[in-house]
């Protein structure tokens, strides 16, 4: 089930120079004291200038790790290896080195995190977070420009009264402010490409929209592309151009998002919708049950990573890895790692008829 | 629902092939041995300290019973010393061995009490608060206040230094720290839910306190009581060193220490160097198996 | 929101849990009082299941622990089953709380670290010395933990650190059922908990009830995990209630209290079209809970607020079959 | 300020406390104190006028409040045994040299263990972790009488770089002053070099975990500031809490040190006058070293709530 789409696969109507961020094979391994952990196996994707590439999945997917690995912040853990290949514009962008991070990390790439209070530091101002990011990118930029900046993008995302904010400490904002200062660090240097891990997490609904259309506008405004983690297919709904879902540390199903939420070939991107009690559905909903649960990153199983639940499996899903391919000729961009396909939107027709079980 | 057919031949496997073997990391043997090094000298000093007046020992106490004996002989020169002897003629080893009586004694009583009023103290103003946390916070930051050496010292001033005065002194000083560690470790506990769902179950606060806070309380401590049974040996020879804890001629390790004072040392270095090795390797042994104990405790806390 | 007012409360006999006017404040460090919950009313008839939904902060929570009293709240009453709570002796209460049981949000927080599976589920057996016969409690123990889809057999001796998050969750469920209790309290239970573990846990929640004819107290943050539980929802706000209807009208058509409708429009549609959204405004934070706005506490936030809303507190008002509102324009609305 | 308030009366309380504790300790004494001060052949005079000395003819709570107004007169009686000067000025000699030691004492510590931290918490289990570790847990079952004997017989008897005792004050001449607190004061640093190392190792890597600290690597900060500038400094709070704690040990091996190299501090004036039971002078000294103490580590309480602004915000 991984993609291996090399580089010849890539359909050749894609211009290089629209490609703004190109991943091929990319694995990450951390050895840990009970074994070497595999986060992220052979994972490729491009992603477009301004496009928005949603990434779903449970906690241990690995799509944590997929979004540090290309930040290049994998690597310096020590105990990480990262193979495979991330290309930035062009530049390779596979365990960067030193000088190479510094000059994208903050002005090319930027990153906002799941807790908007852990990823602050608790004993610097909120302003300071900002005028460091731009000073250390613009080296002759005064304090008093750089203060100056720095209010104005804590306004742009939205923030009351931001020449107070500016004085205070993180702990003394809250929740959303604290997630929209996180942006206001993140577009200091206008990047290409913004790197949200679980941004809404650790929000309430209402934050979580105002956080997410600001996001998306900002997107918008300054065509910037944006990788949005999320564990809620909710989140990552309307907000992304694609979608890939990852289990166990692969892809299992990429596709455009119109496609995707129509209907989902893998059989566990459809319970991941299915399992998921929704808002539109009609009240006491029968749920769909993924039994048992995710495998123990320690093991190397051979074969599909999500056999041992899915309830289609045959002996070649517990033998052979399946490839991340087009499913039907009429959708070649909406591809699977399955042997066995089903079709998520005739099932859950099938469902909502008889209103009983799942596949 | 419908099944779909397999698009894909079976004969296609068109598979990657998956890299298997990942090796698991190999053990650290030398760290194990140094763990095991530990765990033997301790249980040789603490069998030795228990059967000593069992062992065919030279005379380690009477001066008087050793006036032929060559004095001050450095180890392994004189038959039946073999770790020589001190100025008076006493048998080092001897006296090494009577010295662990009193430290061994002395440390892990201290450190027994300290835990159980510790740990009974500490849980209890925790759970309860109010004024009797504020009691017995006062009294924790009093005994804290007067730095650990100083109050035994002035403890020996009035009490005649012997193994129950100390241990009491010891307890004394050991016994703030080990309530402020339960009481923290108690107000860490009780904000978790299982203390609230003891009490929706009808638990008393008596129960509370036993029977779900102190086994996870006590957990928590034992780690830290063998670096408290170091503590207090170093304290126990600090005393001994300084010449106001066990005195001459009952050996401890600190006073044997403190024999080769005085200009004795570069002369005789054995008198210092041998007691002084015995008492690292004692503090070290304590030390290492605590260490190891936490991190496995850590490790534990990490995974909850 | 205000939410005080009584008109959705059922017949008195009717209840198994009726709770009027629970205020719930108290001391924050810096000596100002929270005004945690500030006068709310509902009640549960037996083999109900009633969602709380609000933000964090709304006192959710709050109001399942004063219901168990604990701690015990600061006014109004509790009653369960006609015995009213507030009035008891602490022996007393402590016999009575048995009957309704707490489930938390942190499956590994709410197991003591030190006991194992068996003892943990058969622990309040322990404390009632109901365990003279230890054959049949372990018959019992055997019997809840396959009920909860646990084998017995190889998680008997675990300790909960040796267990997963829905494990965890799974015996915690066990052991509040060990009490044979009435109402059953689930304060947050999945949002710690994977996506395909929260629908095991939400199916093996309905069947229990059903099987076991148990009231359930369901508080969330989740609408769509609510609406698919419950039989009747209480909306609150900021320590008060908002809106209380029954399930149905839970959707984005009906009409709703404007708090109802900011959170129903909040939560994201799960399709695959592409929302653009222009920059948000500038959004009205929670008020905080040690100064609390007057009159409608949601007014701050309210696109209908008026002069009316600052002065006077708005009732619960039945305004469709079985939806209640507090809210002084929503009668003006139509859709 | 309520908070401020409370502090201040549980210190008062604390102080209060220590000063009975500290005139209990001559009722501890088993028998008579004279005698016992005195030994037993000493002309009848001699132990009546220790009596009095010690005032034991009054009742308990009348000596207690003599004692401590004149205590708090600053007037600490006079020592029990030749030379019978009074404690004030014992004490008043003695205090300075140990305060140079503990304070040279903790900034060799600090000035060792904070780069040495650093560097291990680089790489946690690397190998300069792992020999740091190594080297700080090694030291750590050292304890500071043989550690200055090694020190002694090393450096003093075997290179003679430093010299073996004398103090020289420091008004007298500062560089000789320091030259010879040298070799005291690397003694009691050493002792205290382990703790702080570990210490703050342990809370840098803990801090380097935090997201935080990715999200200054996600900004494209240098390693280095990172480390100086959104590491150590939230971790040195906790530093200072256990600097605040780490006096009591610092006392203790200055006192180890003073008798190791035959200072005359407060140390070696306790030790002496403990030997021969001289209790009015250890009462003396006692309640200084305490009170100091105290005061410090409230000092250190105030610092901490001043610079950590989550502190500093939310007593205000």
């Amino acid at each position: 089930m991984i993609g291996t789409n090399t580089l010849h696969a890539v359909p050749a109507d894609i211009e290089p120079s629209k490609t703004l961020l190109r991943v091929r094979d990319l694995s990450a391994s951390f050895s840990t004291p009970s074994g070497e952990v595999v986060s992220v196996e052979r994972v490729s994707f491009d992603l477009h200038r301004g496009k928005t590439l949603g990434i779903v999945g449970e906690s241990g997917s690995g799509k944590s790790v997929l979004g540090r690995t290309i930040m290049g912040l994998t690597g310096l853990s020590g105990n990480a290896t990262v193979s495979g290949q991330i290309l930035f514009d062009g530049v390779d962008f596979t365990n960067p080195d030193k000088k190479l991070r510094s000059e994208f990390l903050g002005s090319k790439i930027a990153m906002i995190f799941q807790d908007p209070l852990s990823s602050l530091n608790p004993v610097k101002l909120v302003g300071t977070h900002v005028t460091e990011t731009l000073r250390q990118h613009d080296r002759s930029l005064s304090r008093r420009d750089a203060k100056e900046q720095a209010i104005g993008l804590l306004d742009k995302v939205r923030i009351p009264d931001p020449q107070r904010r500016f004085g205070q400490y993180p702990h003394e904002l809250s929740g959303g402010m604290r997630q929209r200062v996180g942006i206001a660090i993140a577009l200091a240097c206008s990047p290409q490409l913004l790197v949200a891990d679980e941004p809404t997490t650790a929000l309430d609904v209402t934050v979580q929209k105002h956080v997410l259309d600001l996001l998306g506008a900002i997107c918008e405004e300054q065509g910037m592309a944006m990788i949005l983690v999320s564990h809620d297919l909710g989140v990552v709904a309307g907000r992304s151009d694609e979608v890939m879902v990852m289990y166990a540390g692969r892809i299992q199903e990429k596709a455009p998002a119109s496609e995707f939420f129509v209907r989902q070939y893998h059989p566990y991107a459809y319970g991941l919708l299915a399992s998921k009690p929704m808002l539109d559905s009609p009240a006491h909903a029968e749920l769909l049950s993924i039994t048992g649960r995710p495998p123990d990153p320690t093991d190397r199983f051979p074969g599909c990573r999500f056999a041992p639940r899915c309830q289609n499996a045959r002996a070649i899903c517990r033998e052979q890895e399946p490839l991340l391919e087009p499913v039907s000729d009429a959708a070649p961009e909406h591809k699977a790692a399955c042997f066995f396909p089903i079709d998520g939107l005739a099932v859950r027709t099938t469902v909502d008829n008889s209103q009983e079980g799942a596949p | 629902m419908p099944q779909h057919e397999t698009r894909r031949p079976l004969a296609a496997p068109k598979t990657t092939p998956i890299p298997v073997s990942f090796e698991k990391p190999r053990k650290n043997f030398h760290v194990d041995l140094l763990l095991w090094f530990c765990i033997l000298w301790l249980g040789a000093i603490v069998l030795a300290a228990i059967f000593a007046p069992l062992l065919p020992l030279a005379e380690a106490q009477d001066a008087s019973k050793t006036l032929m004996e060559p004095t001050n002989q450095p180890p392994f020169t004189v038959p039946g010393h073999p770790l020589g002897t001190n100025g008076l003629g006493l048998d080092i080893f001897a006296r090494l061995i009577y010295g662990a009586r009193i430290s061994l004694t002395v440390g892990v009583a201290a450190v027994a009490i300290g835990m159980a009023v510790g740990a009974m103290l500490g849980t209890s103003a925790g759970y309860l608060r109010g004024a009797w946390e504020a009691v017995i916070g006062v009294l924790t930051n009093t005994l804290l206040a007067v730095p650990a050496l100083i109050l035994l010292i002035a403890l020996s001033t009035v009490l005649r230094p012997s193994v129950v005065s100390l241990t009491f002194s010891l307890a004394l000083v050991a016994s703030p720290g080990l309530i402020r560690l339960a009481r923290a470790n108690t107000l860490a506990f009780t904000q978790r839910e299982f203390i609230t769902v003891a009490r929706a179950l009808g638990a008393k606060p008596g129960r509370v306190i036993l029977r779900e806070l102190l086994p996870n309380v006590l957990l928590s401590m034992m780690s830290l009581s063998f670096v408290y049974i170091s503590v207090l040996i170093v304290a126990e020879a600090s005393l001994g060193f300084l010449g106001v804890g066990i005195r001459q001629p009952t050996p401890s390790w600190g006073n044997m220490i403190a024999e080769g004072l005085g200009g004795k040392m570069e002369q005789y270095p054995h008198l210092v160097f041998i007691p002084a090795t015995v008492l690292f390797l004692t503090v070290f042994s304590f030390n290492l198996l605590g260490e190891r104990m936490r991190k496995r405790w850590d490790k534990r806390e990490v995974s909850l | 929101m205000a939410g005080t007012g009584k008109a959705h409360l059922k017949e008195k006999t009717d209840a198994r849990l009726r709770v009027e006017d629970l205020v719930v404040e108290f001391q924050a460090k810096s000596g100002q009082r929270v005004h945690a919950v500030s006068g709310i009313s509902f009640d549960i008839l037996p083999g109900e299941t009633v969602g709380i939904v609000g933000e964090s902060g709304c006192g959710k929570s709050t109001v399942a622990r004063a219901v168990m009293h604990l701690p015990q709240p600061t006014s109004g009453s509790v009653v369960l089953d006609n015995i009213d709570l507030t009035e008891l002796s602490a022996e007393k209460l402590r016999e009575s709380r048995v009957r309704m049981q707490l489930i938390f949000q942190d499956p590994i927080a709410s197991l003591n670290p030190r006991r194992r599976v068996k003892d943990l589920v058969a622990e309040g057996v322990s404390i009632w010395n109901r365990g003279d016969d230890k054959a049949r409690t372990e018959s019992r123990v055997r019997e809840l933990l396959e009920s909860v889809g646990l084998d017995p057999d190889t998680i008997w001796n675990r300790y909960p650190y040796e267990l997963s998050g829905g494990q965890c969750q799974r015996v915690s469920i066990a052991r509040a059922l060990m009490m044979r209790p009435e109402l059953l309290i689930c304060d947050e239970i999945l949002s710690s908990l994977d996506v395909s573990v929260q629908s095991q846990m939400l199916n093996l929640l309905k069947r229990t009830k059903r099987e076991l004819g148990l009231s359930l107290m369901f508080i969330s943050h989740d609408l769509g995990v609510v609406k698919n539980i419950s039989d009747r929802i209480i909306v609150m706000y900021l320590g008060k209630v908002a809106e209380v209807m029954d399930v149905e009208a839970l959707d984005r058509e009906t009409i709703h209290h404007p708090y109802t409708d900011l959170l129903l429009e909040s939560v994201p549609k799960v399709t695959g079209e592409r929302v653009f959204p222009g920059l948000p405004g500038e959004v009205q934070e929670l008020p905080s809970p040690l100064n609390p706005p007057s009159g409608c506490r949601f007014r701050t936030r309210c696109p209908l607020a008026t002069a009316l809303c600052v002065e006077e507190e708005p009732q619960l008002e039945e305004k469709a079959r079985g939806q209640f509102i507090a809210c002084h324009n929503v009668a003006s609305l139509s859709k | 300020m309520k908070l401020m308030i409370n502090k201040v009366v549980q210190l008062v309380v604390v102080l209060l406390l220590v000063s009975i504790g500290t005139f209990a300790l001559t009722s501890l004494m088993p028998g008579d104190p004279a005698t016992a001060i005195l030994g037993p052949d000493q002309p009848a005079e001699a132990y009546i006028e220790l009596r009095e000395e010690l005032g034991l003819n009054d009742p308990v709570l009348a000596r207690y409040f003599g004692w401590l107004g004149h205590a708090l007169q600053g007037d600490l009686g006079n020592s029990l045994v030749t030379p019978f000067r009074s404690v004030n000025e014992l004490v008043g000699g003695a205090f300075p040299v140990s305060f140079q030691l503990a304070a040279m004492g903790l900034i060799i510590s600090l000035a060792i263990s904070i780069p040495l931290a650093m560097v291990s918490a680089r790489r946690p289990d690397g190998a300069i972790d792992r020999a740091i570790s190594a080297l700080t847990f090694g030291i750590l079952a050292v304890p500071s009488f043989v550690a200055g004997l090694i020190l002694i017989a090393l450096v003093v008897n075997q290179l003679n770089i430093f010299p073996r005792t004398q103090w020289i004050p420091f008004t007298e001449n500062p560089l000789d002053n320091l030259y010879h607190a040298a070799l005291p004061a690397i003694t009691i640093a050493l002792a205290e070099v382990p703790t702080f190392t570990r210490v703050l190792r342990g809370d840098l890597v803990s801090t380097l975990q935090e997201d935080f600290i990715l999200s200054a690597r996600a900004k494209g900060m240098p390693a280095w500031r990172i480390m100086i500038f959104d590491a150590f400094r939230p971790s040195s709070y906790s530093l200072i809490t256990v600097v605040g704690l780490a006096l009591a040990s610092l006392i203790g091996s200055t006192v180890i040190v003073e008798t190791l190299f035959s200072l005359s501090g407060m140390g070696s004036l306790i030790v002496n006058a403990s030997y021969v039971g001289n209790v009015t002078v250890v009462q003396g000294a006692v309640l200084v070293i305490a009170v100091c103490y105290v005061l410090i580590n409230a000092v250190v309480d105030l610092l901490y709530a001043v610079i950590d602004p989550r502190i500093r915000r939310a007593t205000t």
